[in-house]
Formats: structure tokens, C-alpha cells, sequence
């Protein structure tokens, strides 16, 4: 028995050896030597960044870009908060005042702050402006080589703080090309970029900065980038308003969602990017220091972003206006916010995202022609609008939240939406029934004859909230008698979106500013000019593939109002009203991220009662957050 | 000698059929990749972004060109053939332009160290303890081990890690759940970075030492209890020669033997537990880089990978079965 | 005796008289009990056996295979293992005083007894060596400890008594399998004979062995018995190599001893109808192919037949046979016989 | 000593072969109960969300308003399915392969031996990945079960081949060979017998394995989740932050019936290779060199 004995020492030792490394707990959130206290910890939703040390984010996809490197490193001419902003939704960043058209928009004028300097003492001038637009033009597959090529003609300094861009064309849009809106054209430091013969195959590492943050250091191995505020911060745009609070900011892979609210329960992740809303829940259940942006329920920030059933109005089936009408009379929107967001969803009846400005602009405004609004099934006319959903939400939720649930009606609105579509099987039957389906026993027929069925593609894990709304609606459809499955298409969303490979789809084809009424930056992708045949790959965003004269016309007068013009506000009502009626999406609700933020060593995060900026932390514009950071006590 | 000769020339022979099959079956899956990469990286680059129709147009074009996805099938096949042959497998299309060799460069040390040290433990100790269990088939403690190996040893990785991670993340949250070593440490050979990356290990590698042990542990037991009935043993032991070295020389070292050879079997499985593990506990390794590269239709990456990883198993086991002669001397007769 | 080992014959060899036995066993009763998934199983390999191993002489135990020869061995050996288990009867060794059989002696005592004293050659002598180790730790393994000597002077020793065996010293650089199985035989019986031990005992050390091989094998068992004057049990079916080595021979059959005396006198006049069928069977050395005559196979040892385990078979069975185990009866000098057919009177 | 002889005296005599067969019917009432199932199994909030497990819901609900019990019914009912179709037709491959190679010997073994260790060698776990993404929607339950028979025959063919060499120097072989058996009567009439067994453990660990891979795979998102299976259910939870969420009946229960299942069919496995290793056998009938 000897010899078993040793053996059981073997196993000892090596048992022992394990609990010596181990040691006390120490995630990757905790960096070991950096004073905790001066340091913001903050997820990068990319996750590992394979190719970790390359930091020419003017290639396209070459590395990362929301590591940092666009958040605090980078700047542009102007941008537009999604939300209220620090002082307004428009700021002027490397640009002293707002883009200076002539009257028929061919040409733009910007105007450059003086005494905005390189994190290398080199100053920042209209020389970099134009080095950044050349140099793409000359280069094709840099990231804004095409859009830069198709609008300048040519570019004139008649000073080193102003630059004046000849346009090809008119264009009173071309401004948001530099201006932020998550990213936008970002400014390329002249004096580094002329020294590199071919600026696609330059890493630009380590990487000169022009915002408020330096690199300090990075992992090889792509799982975290920690920066470091400038000594010479004022000579940065963030400098106007005042000292940013970390001295240091780590963006890091903080893992799938469970390990995420782990790490910030054991306060080692400031900021989460997003979670699943029962991570979300359980964070506020369990920890007193996080809440996201609304302090209670429904906690999610809510992105311009508006997700909706896109219809491949390609495909035979869903030419048909009736069709597309009568799936979204089966929706019954309470249990999809319930699925999805277990109700912490902003739904919205119409095409633009119930967030930021839109609710005053849109949503509210248009309360009374929604509910006038009909429809005619064949048989009857009906008013498929109930304004009082978000209302029926809030009350569903009550007795489980209790008094997380708002009570004030402009709250509620604010919280959950105002109204939807109510469900009306009957209605949907006889829209059907005009677009010739017949239904045999329990199921549907097409017009020629095959069963009714719909794959409802989702990308899964990625966005777990989508899927999940997915395989509601696919219930609620095939309880209705048409065969619907649920597709997870993983990683070939992208292929399959632009590929136009699918029936319908839980996806975006609206995204706005936000904070800004303007639709074009959208809308704009949606003229039937842009429309490719079927096959062919789709440009962004008119995933749905749908033209309509009528919406040329909008679209074309958009284009010929200036960006501040409240005719805007006129033409995006008749857009809405548009799609109101042909239903080519079916709106469902904003795209709520549950960002959670943790107030053990931060305090002045955003969030919907001081909403100042967008905490999202992957946004180019979360940056206005860290100069209202304050370290706590 | 030419015997020795005649079976590694057998084994070689079959490493290369290995590697062959291996390769083409993943060259031939990965361009059924419905993943288009022009299509995958435009969405990146404009999924939040403002861009104009027009410009994705041109991106497209002018991206095709750059990423060289041109050429008949046989040709791709020839290209992708030299580029085995000379281990480059070009520039992966989701770090464009950084080589794919660059990439798993960085990853494989990683893997490699976690799966060797994990998988000379699991033997190791599986070997030893199963060993004493079939010799000292008396032994209460063994007994109790057989039966911790017979529970844990069907059960799949993910199980185990996922387990693993609740207990040690979350329940008794002591040890590092995720990544290869704690942050801003600057990589190389201190004790800090070594130490932490050791730290980092321990889930990963536990959570495949347990699997693994079972297996080892059984076959050995029954390797030993049958050798104990050997001539030679039950000789030895009518001589009175010491039990330690009948238990050593006798009938641990004969029972190694077939153990040894079921290692190079073993190898392609640990290494697909090592790529589920890397994805459960987010290291760094090729497993890691694998999944990404599928998720982004990196078909350069992908390939690459995959063919890494089928090349460098397949000589894993050519390395057991040249150097098992060393072991067996009677394999030359073979 | 001029050889360099430094092994002389122990305190307790002195005292005893030269004729006094080397291992005398008393009623040796060993079963095995198996349970094979529910098969029970009791079988009497070895039912009640007496007899004794004198100094300096070789033992033969014949009879046909299954008659317990290999038991009988295995308990004196002190290889008892379950199933087997020892039922009754005692195994008393001269260097072993006290005890009644290694199996149940202390293990330091065990340890000191094996191979310096009882050795052992192996029935398939071919597969004892350890497949993956050269001869020489096989040497080293089994002897070493037991001459007080230097690694070095252990060599020397280990290759004088090859050469005394006629063996090549390059053998123990050898694997086992790159032997003939002649070699490894005898080198099997070099490694039995090398500690000089006063009982050896040979398990059909000749079966597996072509007639040739056979010759100096058993030339070799002889002159090594004679010149270090220690006694052999030689356990052989085969008749022909105990006409050729036995002194003294017991005849066993099924379990139990039917006959035993002087080879001479049995080989000449057989006495018990099994004996006789054993000797009529004898046609030369060497010679084991299937003895024809005698029909029927020997008992199943699982339910044997009451009375003479023989009698199925017997020519001369009787009806006493099929009722009682028949006891020894002396029929002259050294010689016994268990049959009721055959009366000291009766001269076939 | 036909295999359902076999059976009866395992179960009658070993621990393991109990034990595996107690647990597997637990598994296979589990199974059973499915069909009795109130709740159509796709449908989710058809009952309060979130309920930990009470006299209403014994293993609780899920955050999808599932009830984990039920859900759980249907989805060891496909996994088994799952494993056992794997198991069938790789026996199937594995079974052809290995006779024939064990039986014929010469170049026929070499060129089968070869192919059968490179696909041993070769990590399926990429490949499988690879098909996913290939296959995407149309990659269904039964397609996947078709790729991994396709690919999880090979140890177990090389287990038979050993078996079919050994018998080939019995002499009833050389008996029938001589009394003029054609191979495949052979192969039918003397050693199907014989290799019933190992081919009834091997099906035992086959199906760990291809199970074993579903759930991987499942977990990871790597399949069609129209077909409720426990990989799944643990995907959902996984979704859904079951464990930080606390709902920790959702993981625990299906992977404790996982186990279960595991464990059972391992017992049976290794209890069978208990009983036809005729060396282990041999050594148990007489603990030495008899």
C-alpha cells in the first residue's frame, strides 16, 4: 500500500499546487498595477481583437475600432449626441461652427478650432483635413474612400483653421460624412501618414492621438487596451469642458454576458456594453452600485435604432401589401416585448425609433392620425391602432415591478411607447383571404397552391433579444395556422441580409441621429436607385428592398432642404405616414441596450434623468461621458 | 535497424495520408462557406456608420480586387496547395492585411502550453492511479477513485467547464474565469506574467484534466489487472523479487505500452476539448481564433487554422508512434 | 567445490540427517471457489495429497494434465490466490521451520526463503521473462539481494554460472523475445539454480521444448542438481523424462496420489491400473502425442465420482471402487499404492 | 452465448450493468412522459415565467414560461433519438468495415486500417463546426446525425477488426473453411455471435460520443434550434443568464439528466467489456497462471 500512498502525495502536491497559483480571486478585470481608483473600466463589445496591434482604423476592418481608439483617440469636424448632449445635441468638435453651405449645396465650408494639438505636439490644421480626404480618394478601399471620392471635386485652404470642399454634385448632407454619429470620417494625422509609402499596410502603432486619451498599452492577445489622459488634455476639443476624471481607461473583452455581470459584481467592470435583461435584472437585484439608464426598470438605453420584421418585399409573397399587413395584425407586440425584453422594450407603431428627440418630433405629434388611421380589409374597414399598449405594458408589468413602473402617462410613454397595432386575427384572415391565401383545416395556403410558410431569419446569439423576439412572432404566426420556423443565421447574417437571403427578418433598416430630426441618414439608402435585383448584394440599408415612388419623391425633396430646415420635420411625417400605410417593415420597438454602469469608483454617469450623452460604450460619442465623471467619494 | 526503418516509413506514410485528407475535407467545407468575406467586412465597416449606397458599391469592387478572391476552383486549390507547402497561408481577410500565419502564430503558444500541460498531467496521473487501482485491487481509496472516474470520464467537456465556471466563477468566485493572463502585464518571462498566466490555466486545464483522467484511469486498471496474471509477473512475484519493483518494472511499464499508443489516438479528441474550452473560459488560444475566423468567413484563417491544427495533431501522433519503439523493444519484429 | 558463490548450505541444512526431507507435505487439501457471474464453482484440484521431498534427490510427480500437478505446485510455491484457497493439510520445508506452507507464512520470511532457498522453473518457461527487460535485470531482479556481493562481483558470479551452464555471457544483454525458446528455457533454469536453493521446483520444464532442446535441459536440471546436492520436485506428465531423471516417483490422478516408490521399480512394475495405462502410454523421450488405449478423459474435478476417482475408467473396477476412496497400501521398500484391485499378494 | 443471455446475467450479476440500467430507465420514462406533455414543446410563455421548482412545476419554469419538467421530457426524447440514429448507422459502417478488414486481411485491411485511423486522428470538432456554417438552416437534426455517423464509425470498426482477427485463428473458422462456408456465411453464422457484444458496447459509447458533440454543439448555438433538445434547453438558459439570474433549476436539471444518461450508458459499456474480455474473465476465474 506503500506506493499508493506516494501516489495520493502525487495527487496532493499537485492539488496544492493548483490552490497556491490560484491564490485570491483576480479576473482579467482587475488591472493589477494601475491605481483602480483613477481607472474606468469599460467593455468593447468587439470581444478579442485578433489582430490586436493594428490601429489604422482607415483600413477597412484591418483591426479594432471601438477599443478606445475611436472613443478617446480620434476626432472629427462635429457631433450629434443621440441624446440631449452636454450643451445641445450639435457640437462643434474639431470644427469652431456648424458646416457653411452655399445656396444650391455644392459647396461646404468648415471652419477648424485653433490650438488643438497631436498627442505628439504636432498641430492639428485644415492640412490634416485635407491630407485625410485626399489620401482616401487616392487610396480606393480605405473606409471612406468611396463615399469622400463620390462628393469632392476638389478641396481649397485658404487658411490653415478652414477648408472648402468643392462638391460633384449638391448635397446638403455631405457635413455627415465628419460628423459623429457612432463613427464618422475620423481626421488622419498628416505628418505620420505622408512618411508611409502605402498607408493600407501601415499599423500606425503606436497610435498618435488627437483626443483627450494616449495608448498606455495593449494585449497581444487583443483582450485589452488601456489608455491614458493626456498631460496636455485642454489642447484636445473634449478640453472645453473640462478635465476628463479617469487618468486611465481600459476597454476589455469582458466575455459572454454571464461572466460580464460577474465581473461588475465583483466591481472589477465599470461599464458593461450590454446584457441580457435578466443579467441586467440580476445586476440591480444583487448589486446596489449598478443601474443602468433609466435607475429602475426598464434599466436599457434605448438606441436610434428601430427593430423591426423586414420583409424581402422580393419575394413573391410579400409584394403584396395585404400580406405584409395581415402577419403584423398576428403580432400581439405585448408578448414580443415580454419575450424579448421581458417588457423593458420601447415599442413603436412607426418608422422611426421612439428614442432621443423623436417621440416630441414624431411619435407624439402624430397620436391622432394614428388613431383615424384605417385599413380596409376587403370586408371592412378597420382602425387597427390601439394608443393605450404602452399603457396595457406598464400595467402588466406592475404587480411584478412595482413602483419601478412609472405612473405619469408622459413617463410611460417615455418608458414603454405609446401605442402599436392590436392584434385582430379575423382582420388578418380576410387581408389574407383578398391576397387570394385560403385556408385548409388549420393551415394556409399561398395563392398557388403551397403551404404558407415563413422562415424568420435571426442572428442568434449575437443579439439575444432579437432572437428572442423572432421565435415569439414565429409562435404567434404558426398558433395562426402558417408554418413559420425560426432560422439562427450566426455569423451569415451580413451574407444573407445584403444577400437578400431570406423571407423576413429580425433586423434594422432605420437608424437615426437620435438627438437630431433629420431622417436622411437612413432614408436617404432607401431610393429605389439603390435597389439591386434579386441576387445581387444590397447596399445598406434598404434591406427590405422595397421602392415606392412616392417615397422617391420624399426622398429626393429631403435632399434638397437644408439639415436644420423644419421642412425636414414636414417630409419625415409623409415618410412615416407612407410606410404606415404599405407596412414594408414591421416596426417593432428600439433597439434597448442594457448598458450597465457600476458607481463603486464612478459617479456622473448619463442616464435618462441627466441625459447628456449616449453611455454606450462602443459609441465614438460615449466619449462626453468621462469629462462628467467624478471618482467616487 | 530495418525493421525500425520499415515501421517508421509506415507510420510516415500514414501521417501524410492523414494530412491529406484532413486538408482537402476542410478545403473543400470551407469553400461551401456560404460566407461571403466582401460582404462580412463591408457590414462591419458600415453596420453603425453613415454610408451612401453608391460608396458600398464601389467598397465592393474595390475590396474583391484587394482580397485576390479570383481565379478558377482549380486554380484556388493549386494556390492553397503551395500555400500549405510553404505554411503561408496569405493575409487573413478579417485583419486584412495581416498574414493568417501571423495570427496563429500569436494563439498557438497558447493552446500548445495548455494542452500540454494539462494532457501530461491527465496521463500522468490517470496512468499512475489507475495502475495502483487494477494492482492494489483491494484498496478501498482506488475503489472510491474508480468510481469518480467512471462518472466524470462520459461526461463532455462543455458540461464540465460549464460546471467548473459556475463553481469557481460565480458560486466560490476564486479563481480568473476568463482570458490568459490578468491585464496590463506586459507578456515575457517574469514571475508576475508567468504566475498570473499559470493562474489563468488552472479552469481550462482542470476542466480537461478531468475529463481526460477517467479514461486513463480505466484502461489502465484493466491494462494492470490483467497483466498481473502475466507468466512473468506471477514469476516474479514466486521469486520474491520486491513488489515495488514488480509493481514499476514489471507490470506499470508493460501496461504504459498499449496506453501510450492509445494516446496518439486520444490526441485529435483532446484537441477538440481544447477548442471548446478555450471558447468557455475565453483563451486565447487557436480554438479561440478558430471560432472567430468561422463567425467572420475568414476562409484564410479558417483554413489556416484548421489545417494547423489537423498537421500539428497528426504529428503529435507520428512524435508517440516513432519514439514508441524506444519503449517497446519488441516493436521492430512488429 | 571451487565455485566463487559464496552460498554454502544454511545452519538448518547442517543439523538435519542427510536423508531427513527437504519439504514433506501432510493431507494437502486446495480447492478453487469461483463465481463467474453466477457459475459457482468448487474444484478439488488437489484432494487430500501426502508426501515428501527428500535431500538431494529429484521427486517426479506425473499423471495426465488436469490432475492437479500445477495446484499442487502453486500452493507449495505459495501462490495462492483466490479462487484457489489451501482446504486442509500442511506443507512443512526444512528452511522453513514452523509454518505450515509458504501461504501462510510472514512475508519477511517469504521474502527471505524465495529463491535462496526454493526456486522455481515455470511451466512455459518461454513468457516468465518480463518481455521489455534485458536478461541481466531479470538476474539482477530475481538474485541480487540474496548473495551478499558488489554489483561487480555479482557479474562475475551471474557469468560464471552461465558459462557452468554452457550459456553465452552475451544473453543477458539480450531481450527475451530475441531467444529461441530453447535459450530462454534454459536460461530459466539458470536463473532457478544460481542462489544454489535446496528445492527447486520444475513445472514441465520440457513441454515447450522441441527433443533436442529437451536432452540438455534435462542434462542440465540433472548436473546442477548433483553438483550443488539440492533436491528437485519435477512436475511432467511426460514419463519419459521421469524414467530419464525421477528418483523417486508419485503418480497423480485426479487430485490424488495413486502410487508412489522408486522410478525404477514403478517404471518396471506398475501397480496401479492408472500407472500402467501412464507406462503402456510410454513410448520414448520426448515423445507426448496423444496416448491411445485407455478411453475416457480424466473426472470433472467440479463433481468428482464417489469412491476411486478412477473407477470410470478402470479395467478393473470393482464394486468397493465405486463406494470408497481406496487408502495406500504398501507393496515393499518405498513403495504405496491406492487401489483395491491390487493386494501386496497379488503379482500381475 | 447469445447477447440477450448476456444481458440477463449482467443484470443479474454486476454492480455496473444495474446501476447503468436503473439510471438509463429513469432517462427513458423521462423520454416517455414527453408524449403525455400538456405544453406543445415550441411554445414559450405558455406558463408564469421564472417559477423555481414547487408542487405546480416540480423542476420549475424557465424565463421563456417554459416548464423545465416537461420541456425537459421532449428534449431528452430527441437527444436520445439523436444519439441512437447516430449510433445505428455508424454501427452500421463500423460494423461492414470492420469484418470485412478484420476478415479479409492483406491490402483490403491496410488501405481500410488507414483510412479508418485518419479519420480517428483527424479533430472533427473544426470540421463540424465547418459543415454548421455550411449547412446553416438546412443543417437539421437528421443531417447532423447523417455527418456524424459519417464520422464516428472508425474506432469502433478497429475495435471489431481485433475482435474478427482473434476468431479467425479459432478453428471453428478453419472448420467452416474447410466444411466449404462462403465468408459471409462465416461472418453471419460464427462470428456475429462474437461480436455482438463489443459491437454492443461500442453502440453504448457511440452514442456518449454523438450526444456528447450534440449538446457541445447545441450549447454553442451551432445548430437548428426548431428541435427542442437538452444542448438546447442549456443554450436557452445560457440566453437567457439563467445562472447569474439565479434560475438555477433550468441548467441544473438537464444537465443532471445529461449525466444521468452519460453515466448509464457507460455502465453498461464497461460492465459488457467486463464480461467479453476473455483475458479479465480468465483472470477472474483463477487469480494467476492456472
Amino acid at each position: 500500500m506503500q506506493s499508493t500512498r506516494s501516489s495520493f502525495l502525487v495527487a496532493a502536491a499537485i492539488a496544492l499546487a493548483f490552490l497556491t497559483v490560484s491564490g485570491p480571486a483576480a479576473a482579467q478585470g482587475a488591472p493589477s498595477n494601475l491605481p483602480r481608483n483613477e481607472t474606468l473600466i469599460l467593455e468593447n463589445p468587439e470581444g478579442t481583437v485578433e489582430n490586436a496591434g493594428w490601429f489604422n482604423i482607415w483600413a477597412i476592418n484591418a483591426g479594432s475600432q471601438s477599443n478606445g481608439l475611436q472613443q478617446v483617440a480620434l476626432d472629427t469636424l462635429w457631433y450629434i449626441d443621440p441624446e440631449h448632449g452636454i450643451d445641445g445635441v450639435w457640437d462643434n468638435s474639431l470644427a469652431a461652427e456648424k458646416p457653411i453651405y452655399n445656396d444650391d449645396f455644392t459647396e461646404m465650408t468648415a471652419k477648424l478650432r485653433r490650438g488643438i494639438y497631436w498627442s505628439d505636439g504636432v498641430e492639428f490644421t485644415a492640412a490634416d483635413v485635407i491630407y485625410t480626404v485626399e489620401t482616401q480618394i487616392k487610396n480606393g478601399a480605405m473606409r471612406w474612400s468611396a463615399p469622400l471620392a463620390l462628393n469632392v471635386a476638389k478641396m481649397e485652404m485658404p487658411d490653415p483653421y478652414t477648408v472648402v470642399f468643392k462638391l460633384k454634385k449638391p448635397n446638403s448632407r455631405f457635413h455627415a460624412l465628419f460628423t459623429v454619429r457612432w463613427d464618422a470620417v475620423w481626421i488622419m494625422p498628416k505628418h505620420v501618414f505622408e512618411k508611409v509609402e502605402d498607408p493600407l499596410k501601415f499599423d500606425f502603432n503606436k497610435p498618435v492621438s488627437l483626443g483627450a486619451y494616449v495608448l498606455n498599452s495593449y494585449d497581444p492577445d487583443g483582450k485589452w487596451y488601456i489608455w491614458k489622459l493626456r498631460d496636455d488634455w485642454q489642447r484636445t476639443s473634449l478640453g472645453r469642458f473640462g478635465k476628463p476624471g479617469p487618468r486611465y481607461l481600459a476597454y476589455v473583452d469582458a466575455g459572454p454576458p454571464d461572466k460580464r455581470v460577474i465581473a461588475q459584481m465583483k466591481h472589477e467592470l465599470d461599464i458593461i456594453h450590454d446584457v441580457a435583461p435578466e443579467g441586467m435584472f440580476a445586476l440591480a437585484r444583487q448589486s446596489k452600485t449598478s443601474h443602468g439608464w433609466f435607475k429602475g426598470f426598464p434599466f436599457a438605453h434605448p438606441d436610434p435604432t428601430l427593430v423591426a420584421v423586414i420583409f424581402n418585399t422580393q419575394n413573391e409573397l410579400f409584394k403584396n401589401r395585404d400580406v405584409r399587413w395581415a402577419l403584423a395584425l398576428l403580432i400581439d407586440i405585448k408578448a414580443v416585448a415580454m419575450a424579448s425584453y421581458r417588457g423593458a422594450a420601447t415599442i413603436s407603431a412607426i418608422g422611426v425609433p421612439p428614442t432621443g428627440a423623436h417621440q416630441e418630433t414624431y411619435h407624439g405629434p402624430m397620436q391622432d392620425w394614428l388613431k383615424a388611421f384605417e385599413i380596409d380589409t376587403g370586408k371592412r374597414k378597420i382602425k387597427p391602432y390601439d394608443p393605450t399598449i404602452g399603457q396595457q405594458i406598464a400595467e402588466m408589468l406592475r404587480p411584478s415591478m412595482g413602483e419601478q413602473i412609472p405612473t405619469d402617462p408622459k413617463e410611460i410613454a417615455k418608458t414603454f411607447g405609446m401605442g402599436w397595432w392590436k392584434p385582430d386575427p379575423q382582420a388578418a384572415q380576410e387581408l389574407l383571404e383578398r391576397a387570394g391565401f385560403t385556408k385548409r383545416g388549420n393551415s394556409w395556403d399561398t395563392p398557388d397552391g403551397k403551404s404558407f410558410s415563413v422562415r424568420v431569419v435571426v442572428e442568434g446569439e449575437a443579439r439575444p433579444v432579437m432572437a428572442r423576439a423572432g421565435s415569439m412572432i414565429v409562435q404567434q404566426w404558426r398558433q395562426f395556422g402558417i408554418d413559420a420556423k425560426i432560422d439562427t443565421a450566426q455569423g451569415t447574417l451580413p451574407t444573407r441580409r445584403s444577400a437578400g437571403d431570406f423571407d423576413t427578418m429580425i433586423s434594422w433598416s432605420v437608424e437615426t441621429w437620435g438627438g437630431h430630426q433629420d431622417l436622411s441618414f437612413f432614408l436617404d439608402s432607401w431610393h429605389s436607385q439603390f435597389v439591386a435585383p434579386p441576387g445581387s448584394p444590397q447596399p445598406p440599408r434598404n434591406w427590405q428592398r422595397w421602392s415606392n415612388p412616392d417615397l422617391d419623391r420624399i426622398i429626393e425633396q429631403i435632399r434638397s432642404v437644408a439639415f436644420d430646415d423644419p421642412k425636414g420635420i414636414g417630409l419625415g411625417k409623409e415618410y412615416i405616414k407612407l410606410v404606415a400605410r404599405e407596412m414594408p417593415t414591421i416596426p417593432l420597438m428600439s433597439y434597448n441596450v442594457f448598458t450597465a454602469m457600476d458607481e463603486t469608483y464612478w459617479t456622473g454617469y448619463p442616464s435618462a434623468d441627466n441625459p447628456y450623452a449616449n453611455p454606450v460604450p462602443n459609441w465614438g460619442n460615449s466619449r462626453y461621458m468621462l469629462v462628467k465623471l467624478k471618482p467616487k467619494g | 535497424m530495418r525493421g525500425y526503418l520499415q515501421y517508421f516509413a509506415k507510420r510516415f506514410g500514414q501521417f501524410l495520408l492523414v494530412v491529406f485528407i484532413g486538408i482537402n475535407l476542410a478545403y473543400v467545407i470551407t469553400r461551401a462557406t456560404p460566407i461571403d468575406p466582401i460582404e462580412q467586412s463591408i457590414a462591419l465597416a458600415t453596420s453603425f456608420g453613415n454610408s451612401s449606397p453608391e460608396a458600398i458599391d464601389a467598397m465592393r469592387r474595390s475590396l474583391r480586387e484587394l482580397y485576390g478572391l479570383t481565379g478558377t476552383p482549380i486554380e484556388q486549390y493549386l494556390i492553397f496547395w503551395r500555400r500549405v507547402a510553404t505554411a503561408d497561408f496569405g493575409p487573413s481577410l478579417s485583419a486584412f492585411p495581416t498574414p493568417v500565419g501571423a495570427l496563429i502564430a500569436r494563439a498557438l503558444p497558447w493552446t500548445i502550453g495548455l494542452l500540454a500541460v494539462s494532457t501530461l498531467i491527465t496521463f500522468a496521473l490517470g496512468n499512475l492511479l489507475g495502475g495502483l487501482a487494477g494492482y492494489y485491487q483491494r484498496s478501498r481509496s482506488l475503489k472510491a477513485l474508480g468510481i469518480i472516474a467512471i462518472g466524470l470520464h462520459p461526461i463532455p467537456y462543455y458540461i464540465v467547464a460549464l460546471v467548473l465556471l459556475i463553481i469557481f466563477g460565480f458560486v466560490w468566485p476564486v479563481l480568473p474565469i476568463s482570458g490568459g493572463a490578468a491585464m496590463n502585464l506586459p507578456q515575457g518571462f517574469n514571475a508576475a506574467f508567468l504566475g498570473s498566466v499559470a493562474r489563468h490555466s488552472i479552469l481550462p486545464a482542470l476542466s480537461l484534466i478531468l475529463v481526460g483522467l477517467g479514461g486513463w484511469f480505466l484502461g489502465m486498471r484493466s491494462l494492470v489487472s490483467n497483466i498481473v496474471a502475466e507468466d512473468y509477473v506471477v514469476y516474479a512475484e514466486l521469486a520474491g523479487v520486491e513488489r515495488r519493483r514488480i509493481l514499476w518494472s514489471y507490470v506499470m511499464r508493460n501496461a504504459l505500452l498499449p496506453q501510450f499508443t492509445g494516446l496518439a489516438m486520444a490526441l485529435g479528441g483532446i484537441f477538440n476539448g481544447a477548442i471548446i474550452t478555450e471558447r468557455v473560459f475565453g483563451y486565447p488560444g487557436v480554438g479561440a481564433l478558430l471560432v472567430d475566423a468561422v463567425y467572420a468567413g475568414d476562409y484564410g484563417l479558417v483554413l489556416g487554422v484548421t489545417t494547423m491544427s489537423i498537421v500539428s495533431v497528426s504529428v503529435g501522433v507520428l512524435v508517440i508512434d516513432i519514439s514508441y519503439p524506444l519503449l517497446d523493444p519488441r516493436v521492430e519484429l512488429k | 567445490m571451487s565455485a566463487p558463490l559464496a552460498i554454502r548450505s544454511t545452519p538448518i541444512a547442517q543439523e538435519t540427517a542427510p536423508r531427513m526431507p527437504v519439504v514433506s507435505v501432510e493431507g494437502l487439501k486446495a480447492y478453487y471457489r469461483t463465481d463467474h457471474f453466477g457459475v459457482k464453482r468448487l474444484v478439488r484440484a488437489v484432494d487430500d495429497v501426502t508426501f515428501e521431498v527428500r535431500r538431494d534427490e529429484i521427486y517426479g510427480l506425473a499423471g495426465e494434465s488436469g490432475a492437479g500437478k500445477t495446484t499442487l505446485t502453486k500452493t507449495l510455491t505459495g501462490a495462492v490466490r483466490p479462487p484457489l484457497q489451501i482446504v486442509g493439510g500442511t506443507i512443512a520445508f526444512s528452511f522453513l521451520p514452523g509454518t505450515q506452507g509458504l501461504h501462510c507464512a510472514p512475508p519477511p520470511e517469504v521474502s527471505r526463503v524465495r529463491w535462496r532457498h526454493l526456486s522455481y522453473i515455470m511451466q512455459g518457461s518461454m513468457s516468465v521473462l518480463n518481455p521489455v527487460r534485458r536478461v541481466r535485470s531479470s538476474f539482477e531482479d530475481f538474485a541480487f539481494r540474496h548473495m551478499e556481493l558488489s554489483r561487480r562481483g555479482f557479474d562475475a558470479a551471474v557469468r560464471a554460472h552461465l558459462a557452468r551452464m554452457q550459456l553465452e555471457p552475451n544473453v543477458l544483454v539480450a531481450y527475451p523475445h530475441e531467444l529461441s525458446g530453447g535459450m530462454r528455457q534454459r536460461i530459466s533454469i539458470a536463473l532457478a539454480t544460481i542462489c544454489r536453493p535446496e528445492l527447486i521446483i520444475a513445472d514441465e520444464p520440457t513441454t515447450a521444448v522441441d527433443v533436442i532442446v529437451q536432452k540438455d535441459v534435462l542434462a542440465m536440471i540433472r548436473s546442477s542438481q548433483k553438483e550443488m546436492g539440492s533436491s528437485v520436485l519435477l512436475v511432467t506428465h511426460d514419463m519419459g523424462v521421469h524414467a530419464y531423471l525421477s528418483d523417486r516417483l508419485g503418480i497423480m490422478h485426479a487430485g490424488r496420489l495413486v502410487e508412489e516408490g522408486r522410478s525404477e521399480e514403478i517404471l518396471a512394475r506398475p501397480r496401479h491400473p492408472y500407472t500402467r495405462h501412464l507406462i503402456s502410454s510410454l513410448l520414448r523421450i520426448g515423445d507426448d502425442t496423444p496416448r491411445r488405449g485407455l478411453e475416457g478423459s480424466p473426472p470433472n474435478l467440479a463433481d468428482p465420482p464417489p469412491g476411486c476417482r478412477f473407477h470410470p475408467r478402470c479395467p478393473l473396477a470393482m464394486d468397493v471402487c465405486r463406494r470408497e476412496v481406496p487408502p495406500f497400501t504398501v507393496h515393499g521398500p518405498d513403495h504405496r499404492v491406492a487401489c483395491f484391485a491390487v493386494t501386496p499378494e497379488a503379482r500381475p | 452465448m447469445t447477447l440477450a443471455r448476456i444481458l440477463r446475467h449482467l443484470l443479474r450479476y454486476s454492480t455496473e450493468f444495474r446501476l447503468g440500467v436503473i439510471l438509463l430507465g429513469v432517462v427513458a420514462i423521462l423520454a416517455a412522459l414527453s408524449f403525455a406533455s400538456p405544453y406543445p414543446p415550441l411554445d414559450v410563455y405558455v406558463v408564469a415565467p421564472d417559477v423555481p421548482p414547487s408542487r405546480a412545476h416540480v423542476f420549475g419554469t424557465t424565463s421563456r414560461g417554459q416548464d423545465v419538467f416537461w420541456q425537459l421530457t421532449v428534449a431528452v426524447r430527441n437527444t436520445l433519438l439523436f444519439g441512437i440514429a447516430v449510433a445505428f448507422l455508424s454501427r452500421i459502417l463500423s460494423l461492414v468495415i470492420g469484418l470485412i478488414s478484420g476478415y479479409k486481411g492483406g491490402w483490403i485491411d491496410r488501405v481500410l486500417m488507414s483510412l479508418n485511423d485518419t479519420f480517428i486522428i483527424i479533430p472533427l470538432f473544426p470540421l463540424l463546426m465547418l459543415f454548421y456554417f455550411v449547412m446553416r438552416d438546412s443543417m437539421t437534426w437528421a443531417m447532423l446525425a447523417l455527418i456524424m455517423s459519417f464520422l464516428g464509425w472508425a474506432y469502433d470498426a478497429r475495435l471489431i477488426r481485433s475482435v474478427v482477427m482473434s476468431l479467425k485463428r479459432r478453428e471453428f473458422t478453419q472448420t467452416g473453411i474447410f466444411s466449404g462456408m462462403t465468408t459471409r456465411e462465416i461472418l453471419m453464422r460464427e462470428h456475429m455471435p462474437h461480436v455482438m457484444p463489443i459491437v454492443f458496447s461500442t453502440t453504448m459509447n457511440n452514442i456518449n460520443w454523438s450526444i456528447g458533440l450534440e449538446v457541445t454543439l447545441s450549447v454553442l448555438g451551432f445548430t437548428d434550434n426548431n428541435t427542442p433538445t437538452i444542448g438546447g434547453m442549456i443554450f436557452w438558459a445560457n440566453q437567457h443568464s439563467a445562472m447569474v439570474a439565479g434560475v438555477w433549476w433550468w441548467i441544473a436539471f438537464p444537465v443532471a439528466v445529461v449525466v444521468m444518461t452519460f453515466v448509464g450508458l457507460f455502465c453498461l459499456a464497461l460492465s459488457m467489456n467486463e464480461y467479453i474480455d476473455p483475458r479479465s474473465r480468465w483472470s477472474r476465474m483463477s487469480g494467476g497462471s492456472a
